[in-house]
């Protein structure tokens, strides 16, 4: 089971892109995608992940909504702080960067989401559709929790980090995406399922070919923050992922959807945290952070992650 | 043309930081400003030049008091900790009261 | 009749995300699409819509097209005079910014046109395809009857300003459209449907979140200039529309044809006219048209605007 | 036989596009694509062709491969030194200069070759699919056989040219849509095809439009570089051409694989060849090389050349 | 190396001008110019950032006499009703004979 | 606000040269520099906004000995056979350990 869904996730389109470009960068080869692809491909993405999940909303009932909400309320809080701890005590971290790096670990990446999601599809598995309005709240609660912690050193910048990112483009095209899904509904979507539904795999094939040049990028200065950060960036999201399964479990998700939620829970993300960590934290050290979160766990997430956290889910439930 | 001495102040800095230079540059006095984005290295380890955004490049043609209230400003609040740099150029300009 | 036009139109993907994108933007969150990506939209819209148009006009026979280009040549110069006369008694405003507003009521606005095809199409209602054509002529001729009135004023600059509309990218883009369409002709065409047919509903959301946007930014200042300036924006494209599809009635145009011809009469020009303007009459204040137009007029026509254009057709055949 | 090819393939959608955008270009009406598209649109191009050639690889075997690899070398070395000649003897150019066209020469279009890949699904003739691999060899080889010619002038710079091309986005960009296409395979590919092949035409469409606009401006220069040059721009690909179509002939492809060898045989490169010429040889003229392989050969290739192609493969299979 | 004095222009106007622009700094004795994208904050109260392009950052190095020359054009042509701003820098280059 | 003078080195380039000249600047003393695209017209007939790429524009803050190497070395290898295009202009900067 858990070898299948290894091959069908490491075979897929999106991976083996990812991997060949990373391939390609660390060779020397040029396969950046042109200037200000990468933005127009990121709002694509966060607009028709969000549309999906608003159709999704819009045919789940409150009482389906409340118990994964609680769910994701807990690992909002408990996530980064799991990873604070461990990034403090065994990564050896001042209370700054401890902080910083947890805020990332706290939040989650949509990219990560869509490949999870890719995986379930192509597998025929089923979900709960409206996880992604989740997406949304626990990119927010892990990133302010995390800050928290190092709140008094931040003094009036911590607001206005936070303002940044409800604000910031990551989380709102998200949200825009769920209102115009929830909003226009199923049927009406028809005339625009061409664009946001039927390019969905090969859009984010093209994402993945960029962020494999950004993870080598990242990669090659991994060596300079040494083995401890390295190793805690695939340890942090085994953990968090387990406690995320649990969490998805005990709020009664299918196993797709615990398979999803462990995802989110396992994720680190490298738009909103980044930004906002440099705002309140201004102190921390942002080369550590996204050599972490995009050099390592990013590709270990969508490499192999996914996998095991299909496999959480599938003991969990 | 009748022209006046003024000064340009050329600010490079990472883009997350583009709002709060904006209210600064505005605050301290200057009448204008034009914004470039640009990208590239300096003393920051972390090419500033992140995978997200690239920096971004403030110009402001103003009097001699605020190009200096504006350098102490972003002495005090980002030399530290961002990736910012500043220099200042001697210009000149017609209609003075503009600047 | 009107009321279920409305609701089909206010669901339809497009206008909710022009409505979602105004509003979160109203709330000050960032919905704005990475830069770029405005002029990819609407280069592919003009190209789009004139490869539709051209296809439509391979198909019609001379014998229909006389009346409906007559008409429209009637409008062209009706639309702009009207809108000169209430905005300068109604609106106050001096000979320089009358004519400069002006050029932008007798102008069209390409996507406000899209907008009413579509609803067409939801609708099942058919409209003459050759009528793109008339976009393009009605784009110009609005604009030069306009800035022939304060001509004397204008100077060398006139030939100029109307050199760079019929050069300008908008309708070039739109005749490049048209020439490839009637070239081409339908059957071969079906090979680039996927992308100028499939994707034209999902990239005219696109770009309505991004005139979301936009349109909220200049309703924001609409303050300065006063409620009778916002007052006319809305009764000039009623006027215009109640002419255009009396109009189109005349021609003998189908209820579509005559949706469609109202729509335009009474749609407001925010890319070839604020160009034309800057140049021939530099003295006008470009803030005003804009607000007006892209404010005031545009929202309004998308929203609610093209459900009255229908029903006056339905009225008038 | 060779009418009805050259009119299915100047009515397709894309040579229309060129032949439209050029028109108008000469005429002063603006229809460039917005700045940025160019460098997006090519991206695509150059990763949907690797990816179909690398499915295409995927399903062919050793003894397939080996004859055309073959013809492949050995038109990688012929056709820049046929050029070379020319150039010199007829064309009067001296030694650098003759290099460095011939390097253009030598080096392979693949805008070319998906026109000519077009004009045979149309037609709904077979190629070897995996020629798309060869689409790689033969832009590097005539490239270095060309800069060799003039290496003793070219010093250091010579290895740092041909790293440019192998490393360039050009190349990269093929050889990453070769292993996707390679690793993915056929049946996992299907979630991405809406994208990198339903669109392919609409793209190239789009593409061919902005290619119209850059070849118009580039032939209108042409007349400073008298009317020699020009004539070798056509003469050169027409005796490629034919030497590619025996050598595919003598490999044992089908007819319309045969096609295709000539027509990259006979195409000029504008992307990968003009940098490394830059770089390798500074001294010769750049505006000259350009203005031959994008104002003359280009337009000529893909208006009349791939059906001339498409005749001599008939003729010699 | 051998250096001598010149003027480099900066103009930065609504895109729309961009063309005319050429035109004049040309016409009136540059005889070279770069040209960047801006967007930035002024006297005009609507911002020239408009949602359709953004403004032109135009520099051109040349001798004392053509800055001037375009200064006066701009002042004359532009300055009273279009968004332009441009300021005067000293600079050495190489090669005198190309500016 | 206390500054030192320094010089500021404008180079522009055909777009091909962006990373030697990076790795030249670098190499011959400077610490910082930053970068922007730009298009447009001098002495070579062909205009290096080519169809492929633009031009760069480079910019960075050095001390006099440093773009006085910089621009020899550019007169040495790139001013006769490629578009490119120097000028130096003073400039004073806070933190002069930095450039
Ligand atoms: N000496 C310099 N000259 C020009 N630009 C510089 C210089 N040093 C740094 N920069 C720019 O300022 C940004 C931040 O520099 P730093 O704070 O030194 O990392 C860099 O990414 C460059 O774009
Ligand atoms: N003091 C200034 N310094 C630098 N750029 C300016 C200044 N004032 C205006 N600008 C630029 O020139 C444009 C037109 O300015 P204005 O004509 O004052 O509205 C603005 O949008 C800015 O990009
Ligand atoms: N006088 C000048 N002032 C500003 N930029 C220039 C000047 N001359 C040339 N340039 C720029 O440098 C590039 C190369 O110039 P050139 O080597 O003269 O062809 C041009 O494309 C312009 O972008
Ligand atoms: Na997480
Ligand atoms: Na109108
Ligand atoms: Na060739």
């Amino acid at each position: 089971m858990l070898a299948s869904a290894v091959v069908d996730n490491l075979l897929s389109a999106p991976v083996v892109a990812f991997i060949v470009a990373a391939t390609f960068t660390l060779l020397g080869a040029d396969v950046r995608l042109p200037e200000g692809l990468y933005g127009i491909l990121s709002s694509y993405l966060l607009l028709a992940i969000g549309i999906k999940g608003g159709r999704g909303l819009g045919e789940a009932t409150i009482d389906e909504l409340w118990a994964p909400l609680l769910a994701a309320g807990a690992l909002g809080v408990a996530t980064p702080l799991i990873a604070y701890v461990l990034l403090r005590r065994a990564g050896r971290l001042d209370r700054v960067n401890g902080a910083g790096v947890a805020a990332h670990y706290g939040s989650v990446s949509a990219v990560t989401y869509t490949v999870v999601i890719g995986l379930l599809e192509s597998r025929g598995e089923g979900y709960e559709a409206f996880l992604t309005g989740l997406l949304a709240i626990l990119e927010v609660i892990g990133i302010v929790v995390a800050l928290s912690i190092a709140r008094s050193s931040a003094g009036a910048s911590y607001g206005e980090a936070i303002l940044e990112v409800i604000r910031g483009r990551s989380i709102s095209m998200l949200l825009a995406g769920l209102a115009i899904g929830l909003v226009v509904g199923s049927e009406r979507l028809a005339s625009v399922d061409p664009l946001f539904v039927g390019l969905f795999q090969g859009v984010l094939t093209l994402f993945l070919l960029e962020m494999g040049v950004l993870a080598a990028q990242r990669l090659r200065n991994a060596g300079t923050f040494g083995l401890r950060i390295i190793a805690l960036a695939v340890v942090i999201p085994l953990v968090n992922g387990l406690l995320g399964a649990a969490a998805g479990a005990a709020a009664g998700l299918s196993t797709g959807g615990v398979t999803v939620l462990a995802t989110l829970a396992a994720s680190a993300s490298y738009i909103a945290a980044p930004a906002a960590v440099r705002i309140a934290l201004p102190a921390a050290d942002p080369g550590l952070s996204i050599t972490a979160a995009l050099g390592v766990t990013f590709p270990f997430n969508i490499i192999i992650g996914v996998s095991v956290y299909a496999a959480y889910a599938e003991w969990l439930t | 043309m009748q022209t006046v001495d003024r000064h340009l102040l050329t600010i490079i800095a990472e883009s997350l930081l583009e709002h709060r230079l904006i209210d600064d540059v505005k605050r301290l006095g200057a009448r204008g400003y034009s914004i470039a984005q640009v990208r590239g290295e300096g003393a920051t380890g972390w090419t500033i030049e992140s995978w997200e955004g690239q920096s971004v490049r403030l110009d402001t043609v103003v009097t001699d008091a605020v190009a200096d209230a504006i350098l102490d400003h972003l002495s005090a609040h980002y030399f530290e900790h961002y990736a910012v740099v500043a220099w200042i150029t001697p210009v000149r300009v017609a209609r003075p009261e503009r600047y």
